[in-house]
């Protein structure tokens, strides 16, 4: 789960990583109120939703005069902001943050994150900041200092002195300090939220020697979420996509896509191949959905309901290897779906392993028109056929 | 042959009495699987099936000798039942387990990898060894004792690769998945050692999937030193970056963990990348 | 260090381990008020003291009534306690705790502390409690559990459940839970308060399912003190010895004994030893005092000062391997203090290693008379004529 | 030959430029100790007599190859320290410092066992490889080169008997002090084994005190697998329960740690144990 900057910066003031004076407003009244609390001008205006690359899109104003702000307001606040993370539709943006101005000396980087193959946390930091560190990382990987730490070794303040005292030129001993003390702060947000990643990008020195989270992304775990409900609350249900919303409340894995054949598989590889299987017959996938492993009737027809509801679905591909999900049950599920809804396209259905027989029998006696295809290849020339109709 | 598990595998199911733990253990048992021990904390002393239930897991190990142990326990306690496991001795220890916390699973690899204790998972479908013994949740009749050895990361997608084998008369020594979080016990690369050793395993059937990079690692060790065919198949090539695809460890984040740099990786290390997902069976039955 | 019974209580009841109702009191009037606000009678007045054996000692009474209870404390408070603890002149009463009494249904141990050779906390639990578990230890070892919580492992609730099910019989299901919960606190109360041992003997389970720390004992490691001043702030300064607490104002280890040899040696090891040669030549040793390995002229001087308080002493021995402490920093101090004080009993030096033959000038220069002893033989036979002479 | 250290160490000073980092340094180099670095944070860049001093162990070890280290940091900040050069990849790690509380030692010793670094301390004087190198605050002319290990709790104790041994005319392979902590780096079970394999030492010299269990465990390792002439002095027989001997270790509680039983446990394990504290040199002379 993803927090926006200023509820991450929220939570960096609380355990005293110094980020700059600012407010979150929702209106263009609210931006210039804000702006009257806050040391300025210069302000910066910054536009709050979860995409890379907010600057590059115009998300991002310095405004040196009230007149400057309330324009950069109006230009952002409720209109899509389309960056390169965010695809063409952009997203809606519903709430800035105004912050006060910080006088630069350095921007650096640092990060924390879980190294999946040595299963530790690991602690990036970089003398680079401000650009992408992707961008470092290929451009000049020597820029970049990695400090693991072992669960048996847990927090040691070793590891901050290690990588500050990494930056050339070295600063001076308090910018130093300070430097150790956020590496060390930032461990405890990341432990203590359940993060799976904590950056602040760039991270600033000053000329009074002071070291400021000029920006701040938080990603919680979304597993330990059941253990941290204060972070679940700072979910933004605005930041999904309407369908994703949707099918989040059946806690149905469904991911929104470009394509028009929709898919509906259980388990997420199989799902992610089938994906792959319709852009290979010639389509494009219109959705990526999981209805689970021991998926119930209900969540069968909730799943069949949500990819209905995507207008640009022309055809539609069951995928089901039974296991723990009995054929016969997902059957029972499309045709209360079917029975719900009016399913006014093309549906091609694979079935196999746990009670196959039942269930394509289910399927075969009932009223509903099914393509029904014995294999994976049987299912890849049905789906290129229904494309080649629809299309 | 087969590895970790076979008919003399001992297992206990720590969660016997919840509904998915009783479902899976009579599965297991009319596969063959000997399961000879139960766990649930305040219902020891009944009887599931015959099968005794205990309060905790040093009594199974004390009473039943089990060997092996499978997990069916919620996310909150999981890491606590998988620790319970290690600690009384458990040297193979599956869990089935989806959505346990990353932190609890930092903490459990540690444990369990400086003790030399296998874990197979979390958020997996468990560990076969067709014809001896099944301790997982994968379904039985589509295996066939043979030569090939399958590792994945995945569940459903792993049966339908096992049902084409079988289909194409191909048998399988073991089959695992090792799961489809971000950390796991046990990467390909373990199993591959395993399967290297193994007279039995002819070929290995590898599937993976988007995000992290043990599809890469596995590319260079068997490159360096396996000297079995491979088939990989990779998962997730249409899927957008950013994005969870269903299990907690498949996303492509930071520009990392593309299913083409996989592919791109295999290839480079010689190794044979099936594209399409109906022709597995067939494709592995030509080449060997 | 070691806290006082009703302190660990106080601390037992803030992290949730149920400990009886009760008051603390210095005097007999105070003990009279206490128990109106305790359910009661029966109340139970316990001295509080550092002591093991208080029960047997008698300072552990049940009242049955406000008389009764007047009388007990009448008995106790200002009284030393002598247990098989205290050694002969026992420990002055200054506190005493009331508290309601609890109608016990079983009698159980719990205790954490460090397994030196593992490197490890362990847990001990039994179902035999209120008596020394020592002796559980010597007579039933098949009823002691124990349980390491290795670092790598951290707290995991399943070792609070594998020894809470240990009990045969079995209690109820709430008695389990409690029991469990208890375990996992009194882990927390050692490791957030770095304690040495935090025992309860013994935990109680009533007929109501309630389980109860009927008794606390906390020590607190002297090495973390420096982090946890909150428990410093507990040391009771009555508990030390007179010349121990003079001592401990100078960081100086001393420990005073009951012979009439004293001893001021530099290094622990040193200093032991050279107790053990005191009682091997005959007599016996009035301290132990090591003046550490890099000590100050300073502290050689306050360290003799103190030997020289304890109106035991008939004969002193100063044994000194410099390696660190140079032998003429040494003499150095012994001259102050002989300055200072007037030292009527012989004087036995052995100095040895750094600076040594600078050392030996210095105290045969002076006009003091000391008998220098060239090796430890010597010293030995030095220390045997002194008593002789002496005793 | 000697164990653990000799003429090749390359010594780190951590914590050098305080009072007692800079004195044991100058100490160590007159010795001939061969100090190739020092660190303290934030004085990187200076010179001490010399020796360069960094910010980080790890630039200490990339610039001059340091492989041991010897730590001179205040009781807050040792563990740190122990656990910075352990990270930094040097093998053998002595830490003077006095006064570390129990749990860091905890976190620590679980730390370096895992990953077979050996610590010597804390709360220690150090090893010593006469004429070699000294890594350690001991006095270092009373040390003498020869066949004789020394392993101790203690620090003064140890150079009255190595001061012993010498005036004997028996010099010594290497001397130890393990530490007066409850928890230290290394038993003395880790040194008898170097001292076991290693063939210039022909005799071992053990010097113990109350509190523990380390002597009673020596003894049975002894009586098992150790085939040289074993000395053992233990210091605290009049030591009363329940107070701590100056050393956080040496204390007698819940009646463990006693010297009666660690005496009896070495002579039952067939160890001549020496009682009086004037009359080692002499016993071990006339018995090898």
């Amino acid at each position: 789960m993803k927090l926006h900057e200023y509820q991450a910066k929220e939570i960096f003031r609380r355990y005293h990583i110094r980020v700059p004076a600012g407010e979150v407003a929702g209106s263009v009244d609210k931006v210039i109120e804000s702006a009257r609390n806050i040391n300025g001008p210069p302000w910066v205006v910054k536009a709050q939703v979860h995409a890379g690359g907010r600057g590059k899109a115009g998300g991002v104003r310095i405004a040196d005069s009230l007149e400057q702000l309330k324009q950069a307001a109006k230009e952002i606040l409720g209109r899509p902001l389309i960056s390169e993370q965010t695809g063409p539709e952009g997203k809606r943006v519903t709430k800035l943050l105004i912050e006060e101005a910080v006088e630069i000396e350095r921007e650096l980087y640092l990060a924390m994150t879980i190294d999946r193959s040595k299963a530790e946390p690991v602690i990036i930091f970089s003398q680079v900041g401000g650009m992408d560190i992707e961008e470092v990382a290929r451009v000049s990987p020597e820029q970049l200092m990695n400090e693991h730490i072992p669960f048996d070794m847990g927090w040691s303040p070793f590891v901050a002195k290690k990588l500050a005292y990494g930056l050339d030129p070295l600063p001076g001993p308090n910018t130093l300090k300070e430097l150790t003390n956020i590496i060390s702060r930032l461990y405890t947000v990341f432990m203590e939220l359940d993060c799976s990643l904590a950056e602040i990008n760039p991270l600033v020195t000053t000329k009074k020697g002071d070291v400021i989270a000029l920006d701040a992304k938080i990603n919680i775990d979304d597993n330990a979420l059941f253990r941290r409900k204060a972070m679940a609350d700072l979910d933004d249900p605005l930041e999904k996509e309407h369908l994703e919303r949707e099918a989040a409340k059946y806690h149905l894995n469904y991911i929104k896509l470009d394509g028009n054949i929709g898919a509906m598989v259980n388990g997420a590889g199989l799902a992610m191949a089938t994906m792959d299987l319709i852009k290979m017959a010639g389509a494009e996938p219109a959705n990526f959905l999981d209805v689970g492993g021991g998926a119930s009737e209900e969540m069968v027809t909730k799943g069949l309901e949500i990819i209905l509801m995507d207008e640009k679905v022309k055809a539609i591909f069951i995928n089901i290897f039974g296991g723990i999900l009995r054929c016969d049950v997902l059957a029972r599920g499309v045709l209360a779906a079917a029975e719900k809804t009016h399913i006014k396209v093309p549906v091609i259905v694979r079935l196999e392993g746990t009670n196959v027989e039942d269930g394509r029998k289910i399927l075969e006696e009932s009223d509903l028109k099914f393509m029904v295809a014995k294999d994976m290849n049987e299912a890849a020339d049905l789906v290129t056929r229904a494309v080649s109709i629809t299309v | 042959m087969s590895i970790l598990v076979n008919e003399e595998s001992r297992v206990l199911v720590q969660g016997i009495t919840g509904n998915e733990g009783t479902f899976h253990t009579q599965q297991m048992v009319s596969y063959g699987t000997v399961v000879a021990a139960g766990v649930t904390p305040g219902k020891g002393g009944m009887k599931l099936d015959g099968i005794p239930v205990f309060n905790r897991v040093k009594d199974a190990v004390d009473n039943e000798g089990v060997n092996v142990s499978i997990i069916f326990v919620p996310p909150p306690f999981a890491a606590d039942s998988i620790l319970e496991a290690a600690s009384a001795g458990i040297g193979v220890i599956v869990c089935i387990t989806e959505g346990i916390p990353t932190l609890d699973m930092v903490r459990v690899a540690s444990f369990i990898r400086s003790r030399g204790i296998v874990l197979i998972g979390p958020n997996c479908p468990g560990i076969i060894s067709p014809g001896k013994t099944k301790v997982g949740i994968m379904p039985g009749p589509i295996h066939k004792p043979g030569t090939i050895g399958v590792i994945s990361r995945s569940g459903t997608l792993t049966y339908e690769m096992v049902d084409q084998l079988t289909r194409a008369g191909l048998g399988q020594s073991t089959c695992i998945g090792i799961g489809g979080d971000p950390i796991i016990g046990t990467s390909f690369i373990d199993h591959l050692r395993r399967f290297h050793r193994d007279d039995t395993t002819e070929a290995v059937v590898l599937i993976g999937e988007i995000g992290g990079s043990a599809e890469e690692e596995a590319a260079e060790y068997i490159e360096s030193e396996f000297n079995k065919p491979v088939f990989a198949f990779i998962a997730g090539q249409t899927a957008p970056p950013g994005k969870r695809m269903g299990h907690a460890g498949a996303i492509i984040s930071g520009g990392q963990g593309k299913a083409e740099d996989k592919i791109a990786a295999l290839e480079r290390a010689g190794i044979r990348v099936i594209k399409n997902l109906g022709s597995l069976g067939e494709t592995v039955k030509e080449s060997i």
